[in-house]
């Protein structure tokens, strides 16, 4: 029983629409599902840097500038939601692109390194920037989203379901477009810069600037993540962006599995999933986490979503042995 | 504007041996089987602990009971390298995985094994040493001398014994030394074998002048990659470079700044380095 | 091939043992099969600091424990067994919200207690408050008039500020030039505002302070910069225990021998032993008491804390039991006060409520100038000092906030 | 259309390219030879930007590429193929074409994203024009297979096909030849004829002589990093310097 790309599609269509619904009785589950979106944004779009062969070890830092955007301008410029939520990926997405340029040139786990540490500078920047950020004690009463009349449809978002389709709306949206890129031939020469940059750049491959390219890309993601993680927290502080973050959603990735596309979206959900479901183990919990994450490293290198096609194996494995023994 | 400063500047240099100490095993481990450790920070917090309970359950002299952390730690890194590091050898992503797990795990196990309040290792020079205005507890001196030492002797060990040679081979490229006969594998133990004891060596020694957290060990790896990254990895000389310059940096700065800015200015040195220098300062392709 | 199966075998059975070890966990949480009252508790069991914080939620357990045994909560005849529900929030707020949440929209709790950090309690309370359920804190005191369901059930910071002030000034009155060092922290931040208040309101000099970020561990550099500004008096306010042990002695190491004032109870013999040398530990004062050994002047309920602990647990008592210990039971008695189990009538009563009795003591109940209701206990402040490596206990002090 | 001048190259101490002045007119094809480590490929990786030449400057149709990044020149249609083949293992071969045809036409960010007719258009564009070069070069019917499963001579094919996609004006081969048998040589001769015939000039590096004087309009010959001799191939043949070269490098490898 193959599942078929569209059928899988179809299938995670279904669950993200109809998810909400099933829950819109309990706040909790809400709440996860939207963190599961959250964590499914920006993780998608740190797979989309990793397709230059880019390791953002701080995504968390672009996150947390969006977070911070949309949230000073909700707060104190008394922006509506509308304004802030897009100017928090375009701000997040400027501060890559400025530094994009001399970054991109730095490769491997410099990179990750030097992103790691741009990471804790912001954490930092945002500790000791009182004036503006609040320093340690942060930001409270951040406004939620608020509500949208459109055509005589009135929705308020201040409340979790339609914030939750909000959220989900948007991952949907940077799916597809990350979709769109790596299934494209665009996509096709960025894979191209990966496996080879001299013969990418002999073939006359720009290496630097798709690198820039997609290094800004999904650092706008971020900032959205960011965005939409302020207002449904609506109480903001460093803490929530520290260089941890980062490595989670690397994680996410990695464990998901980075050659397929749903890997992340795969790796980001149950990953996010477990320490909820597991939550009566109190400090033993990260023990769980630790567990999936060697099981991967051990049987699943290619990352959960391979999950699937490994027991279809397995199962094609075992049956000829079976016969032998018969 | 002046006074302080000579404080500082022994303050950060005293510190930046620890840093040191950390960043070494890590380079080391780092230029043999090219994975990023970030679990090395857990090592030295699990090697610090085994000093304490050695010294101060066990009634163990320090000296002693630092050796003692050394080879179990050293034992440690050795099975770690066999059941798990080995078959992720410069593969950046697995060893992601492997490293956060290992940190996760060990975290979580200390917290529920060394619970409570911190651990503390009590001095074991007590005491100060002045000169001029300068003050410097006994401990920190022994800490700095014992990096000086262990630097120096690793230095020697890769420079002139044949398993050095025969590390620094692998470092430049594992197959061509696999097919000189060299044994990548042992090698690669022992590397980590010799990385995890000084892991633990410089967690004792930051037990007997700190304290012991189960969560010491953020510090560390964060301290260690950032010299390691700065020196530019697998050049020792790098290493302590590096490591001497953020301890200074942390020495300096909160005298006309906070702490918190010290540590900005810290990673801002690190991040300009590698824009000039993608290698880090020491660092070769 | 073999290592393979093998591996598999490892891996198969490590997950068998956390789902086995899950189960387990769940069948303790609902055993009881008499009536049962769900209370919610939030802890930082994972992440920094959380060593620290556990002790704390076994305090809590320990109070469920002992009040079972004696029968349970009893409202209107009826006796209620408590259930604790406790949740992790990660030291982070999206981790407070999150856990909130689940008590209140999946547990269906009524009342959550826990946490000591002012800034995971207001995001627990952003959850509570709307929803109407009573927040029992054990340090929260960022409380506004909004917060009309929440309560701090152990002393706050501030409020040990002049007490430990008024000592200084008993016993040092020729020192004058006080400097501070403050963790980069929100309740440390107001602590260190309130005492720089209580240095101008007693005609001292403050000289000058540093911040340093949270979890530092080295503080020669701190000092450093502090001790350049020549002061007499060290104010250290808050640190975790360790902290505070390790920063006297480095200030010590580093040549400053005036008075060091704490502003947070710590373990007197943990400050002590970490401090190593009895002419370093000596002239440091701060607001508790030797929890180990249950002396004369310990008050009654902590003594029968102190016996529950070292019963259960086997190992000396520390002064983060209390913390944990003092939400849950000061909620029930206002519970019984009440004789009901709506969060409403609780509050309502415990703010009419002149007392309660607290680990520390009968202490009264206060804050409405302050805070905007009666949500604050105001234990007893026991005061300790260090003197050539012995411990001197100083008496009680009635704490007072308008 | 291509044009050196004094082109020189150190590495450290050693000189390994010295003063070379090769030109190239439209519609040729040119070789460069020598023997082993004669610093022939220095020169196609200063030609292609890949390395900075110490001094020198190079003219690609007056316009000087001295400082150019590998892939400006490329896209200025100065494009070269690599000595051991560089191609994209992991890729079919179709797919190690779209890589290498992503200029002509070119893809924006936001056809892609929302997949206009535009993009489709470009799309099939771009099938058409692999489909032909595939075609030329005669990797038709392995277009869908792993590149990593393709023999040697179709690998190398496949490096060519990738630079014809870049849709070049010169066309740098280095040792194309190597490591063929004597049916495939004759076979890349003729697609490199029909490369030229496309109106592709082309500048080759060559081990295979009678290959080369088949071939070639003219020769430039260096050793050492220095030219020892240029002109038609009959004459080189001739040239004492070129055979003292040639045998004193036999001897070497004997």
């Amino acid at each position: 029983m193959k599942l078929g790309r569209t059928k899988g599609w179809l299938l995670f269509a279904l669950c993200v629409i109809l998810a909400p619904i099933v829950f819109r009785n309990n706040s909790y589950l809400l709440i996860v599902l939207i963190l599961c979106g959250i964590n499914v944004i920006m993780t998608s779009s740190l797979r989309a840097m990793a397709t230059v062969g880019q390791m953002c070890m701080g995504s968390m830092a672009f996150s947390g500038i969006g977070a911070y955007t949309s949230a000073l301008l909700t707060l104190k410029a008394g922006f509506p939601f509308w304004a802030a939520f897009p100017l928090a990926g375009l701000v997040a997405m400027a501060v890559a692109a400025i530094i994009a340029f001399p970054f991109v040139r730095v490769t491997g786990v410099y990179f990750a390194m030097l992103t790691l540490f741009l990471g804790e500078v912001v954490r930092l920047i945002i500790v000791e920037w009182n004036s503006l950020t609040g320093g340690v004690t942060g930001l409270t009463g951040i406004p939620p989203m608020g509500a949208i009349s459109l055509l005589g449809v009135h929705v308020d978002f201040t409340s979790l379901l339609p914030y939750c389709y909000f959220v989900f709306f948007v991952m949907m949206v940077t799916l597809i477009v990350l979709y769109r890129i790596d299934r494209s031939f665009l996509g096709t020469t960025l894979a191209a810069i990966e496996k080879d940059e001299d013969v990418s750049a002999s073939v006359g491959i720009n290496v630097i600037k798709y690198k820039a390219l997609l290094f800004c890309i999904g650092c706008f993601f971020f900032g959205l993540a960011g965005s939409l993680l302020a207002h449904y927290m609506r109480i903001l502080n460093a803490d929530s962006f520290s260089l941890f973050g980062s490595i989670y959603i690397l994680i996410y990735m990695v464990a998901g599995g980075r050659k397929k596309f749903s890997g992340p979206i795969v790796g980001a959900v149950v990953l996010t999933l477990i320490p909820e479901m597991f939550r009566v183990m109190k400090q033993y919990q990260p023990l769980v986490f630790v567990a999936v994450l060697f099981f991967v490293l051990y049987f699943l290198r290619a990352g959960l979503a391979d999950l699937p096609d490994k027991i279809r194996h397995l199962i094609k494995k075992t049956h000829p042995g079976k016969a032998a023994n018969a | 504007m002046w006074d302080g400063v000579l404080q500082g500047i022994f303050n950060g240099l005293a510190s930046g041996w620890i840093y040191v100490l950390v960043a070494l095993g890590l380079a080391l481990v780092f230029s043999i089987l090219g994975i990023l450790q970030f679990a090395h920070g857990e090592i030295y917090m699990l090697g610090a602990y085994v000093v304490y309970y050695a010294c101060v359950v066990g009634h163990i002299p320090f000296l002693l009971a630092l050796l003692i952390s050394a080879l179990v730690m050293g034992v440690g890194g050795i099975i770690l390298e066999r059941v798990m590091f080995r078959r992720i050898r410069g593969e950046m992503e697995p060893a992601i995985l492997a490293a956060i797990g290992l940190t996760l795990l060990f975290q979580t196990v200390a917290v529920i094994a060394f619970g409570g309040y911190t651990k503390f290792i009590p001095s074991v020079f007590p005491g100060v040493v002045k000169l001029g205005g300068v003050r410097l507890s006994k401990d920190r001196l022994f800490a700095v001398i014992m990096g000086l030492v262990l630097t120096s002797a690793l230095f020697l060990v890769i420079k002139k014994t044949k398993v050095g040679k025969a590390m620094l081979a692998v470092s430049h490229d594992p197959e061509a030394a696999a097919l000189q006969g060299i044994n990548v594998n042992r090698i690669s133990s022992l590397s980590m074998g010799i990385g995890s004891a000084l892991a633990a060596i410089a967690g004792g020694l930051m037990g007997s002048i700190l304290q012991l957290a189960p969560h010491m060990g953020t510090f560390a790896i964060t301290k260690g990659i950032a010299v390691i990254i700065l020196g530019g990895i697998g050049s020792i000389s790098g290493a302590v470079l590096g490591g001497l310059i953020l301890g200074l940096v942390d020495g300096l700065i909160p005298l006309y700044s906070s702490g918190t800015m010290a540590a900005i200015v810290g990673f801002c040195v690190i991040i300009l380095v590698l824009l000039v220098r993608p290698k880090g300062l020491l660092g070769h392709d | 091939m073999k290592k393979k199966k093998l591996l598999v075998k490892v891996g198969v059975s490590f997950f068998a043992l956390t789902l086995f070890a899950t189960i387990c966990l769940m069948g303790f949480t609902d055993e009881s099969d008499a009536k049962t009252l769900k209370i919610g508790a939030v802890w930082g069991l994972t992440g920094p600091g959380s060593e620290i914080q556990i002790i704390m939620s076994q305090g809590e357990e320990l109070c469920r424990d002992w009040i079972n045994a004696k029968g349970g909560v009893t409202v209107k005849g009826e006796k209620y067994q408590i259930e604790l529900i406790t949740e992790d929030v990660k030291g982070t707020p999206d981790g407070a919200v999150t856990s909130a949440n689940k008590l209140v929209h999946q547990d269906k709790v009524k009342f959550v207690t826990g946490l000591t950090v002012p800034f995971l309690a207001e995001a627990v309370a952003s959850v509570t408050e709307p929803n109407k359920i009573a927040y029992w804190a054990s340090t929260f005191d960022t409380m506004t008039p909004k917060n009309a369901y929440s309560v701090s059930a152990y002393t706050t910071y501030v409020s040990y500020k002049p007490i430990i002030y008024d000592y200084l000034q008993k016993t040092y009155p020729n020192l004058k030039k006080v400097a501070m060092t403050e963790i980069l922290d929100p309740i440390v931040q107001r602590v260190a505002a309130v005492g720089r208040e209580e240095i101008k309101k007693r005609g001292l000099t403050y000289v000058g302070n540093v911040q340093y970020p949270f979890g530092s561990q080295d503080y020669y550099n701190v000092l450093n910069k502090v001790l350049t500004y020549k002061p007499e008096i060290l104010d250290i306010n808050l640190e975790w225990p360790g902290g505070a042990g390790a920063l006297a002695k480095q200030a010590r190491e580093l040549g400053f021998n005036g008075p060091i004032m704490g502003n947070s109870p710590w373990d007197p013999i943990f400050v002590r032993d970490k401090i190593g040398s009895k002419e370093y530990a000596t002239d440091m004062f701060f607001p508790s008491f030797e929890a180990a050994s249950a002396g004369a002047d310990i008050p009654p309920m902590a003594k029968t804390i102190i016996k529950q602990w070292t019963d259960k647990h086997k190992t000396p008592c520390i002064i983060e039991v209390f913390r944990g210990w003092d939400p849950l039971y000061t909620l029930v008695q206002a519970i019984e006060a009440a004789q009901s189990l709506d969060p409403t009538d609780v509050i309502k009563t415990f703010e009419k409520m002149k007392t309660v009795d607290t680990s520390q003591g009968v202490s009264k109940i206060g804050g409405l100038k302050t805070y905007g209701h009666n949500h604050m206990t105001l234990q007893p402040c026991p005061l300790t000092r260090l003197n050539k490596g012995q411990i001197e206990f100083l008496g009680w002090n009635e704490i007072v906030v308008p | 259309m291509l044009e050196t001048r004094g082109l020189t190259k150190n590495f450290g101490g050693l000189c390994a390219v010295n003063n070379i002045n090769i030109t190239v007119e439209p519609d040729e094809i040119v070789g460069l030879i020598g023997p082993n480590g004669a610093g022939k490929t220095t020169v196609f990786n200063l030609l292609t930007g890949f390395l900075r030449p110490t001094k020198g400057s190079i003219l690609f149709e007056g316009m000087d590429i001295t400082s150019l990044k590998p892939h400006a020149i490329t896209r200025l249609g100065l494009v070269r193929t690599f000595q051991l083949v560089r191609i994209l293992p992991e890729f079919t071969v179709a797919r190690n074409m779209i890589a290498a045809s992503h200029l002509h036409p070119k893809i924006g960010l936001w056809e892609a994203i929302f997949n206009t007719s535009g993009y489709r258009r470009k799309e099939k564009e771009i099938l058409a024009g692999l489909g032909e070069i595939l075609e030329l070069v005669g990797l038709t019917e392995v277009k869908d297979v792993l590149a990593q499963n393709l023999p040697y001579g179709h690998q190398k094919k496949l490096g060519i096909a990738m630079a014809l996609a870049t849709k070049p004006r010169l066309l740098l081969l280095d040792e194309s030849l190597s490591g063929m048998n004597p049916a495939e040589v004759e076979n890349a001769l003729g697609i490199i004829d029909l490369i030229r015939k496309r109106g592709t000039a082309i500048l080759l590096i060559e081990h295979n002589m009678q290959a080369v004087m088949s071939i070639c309009d003219r020769l430039y010959v260096i050793n050492f990093g220095t030219e020892i001799c240029r002109g038609l191939p009959d004459e080189v043949k001739q040239d004492k310097q070129v055979i003292e070269a040639y045998l004193g490098s036999g001897k070497k490898h004997a």
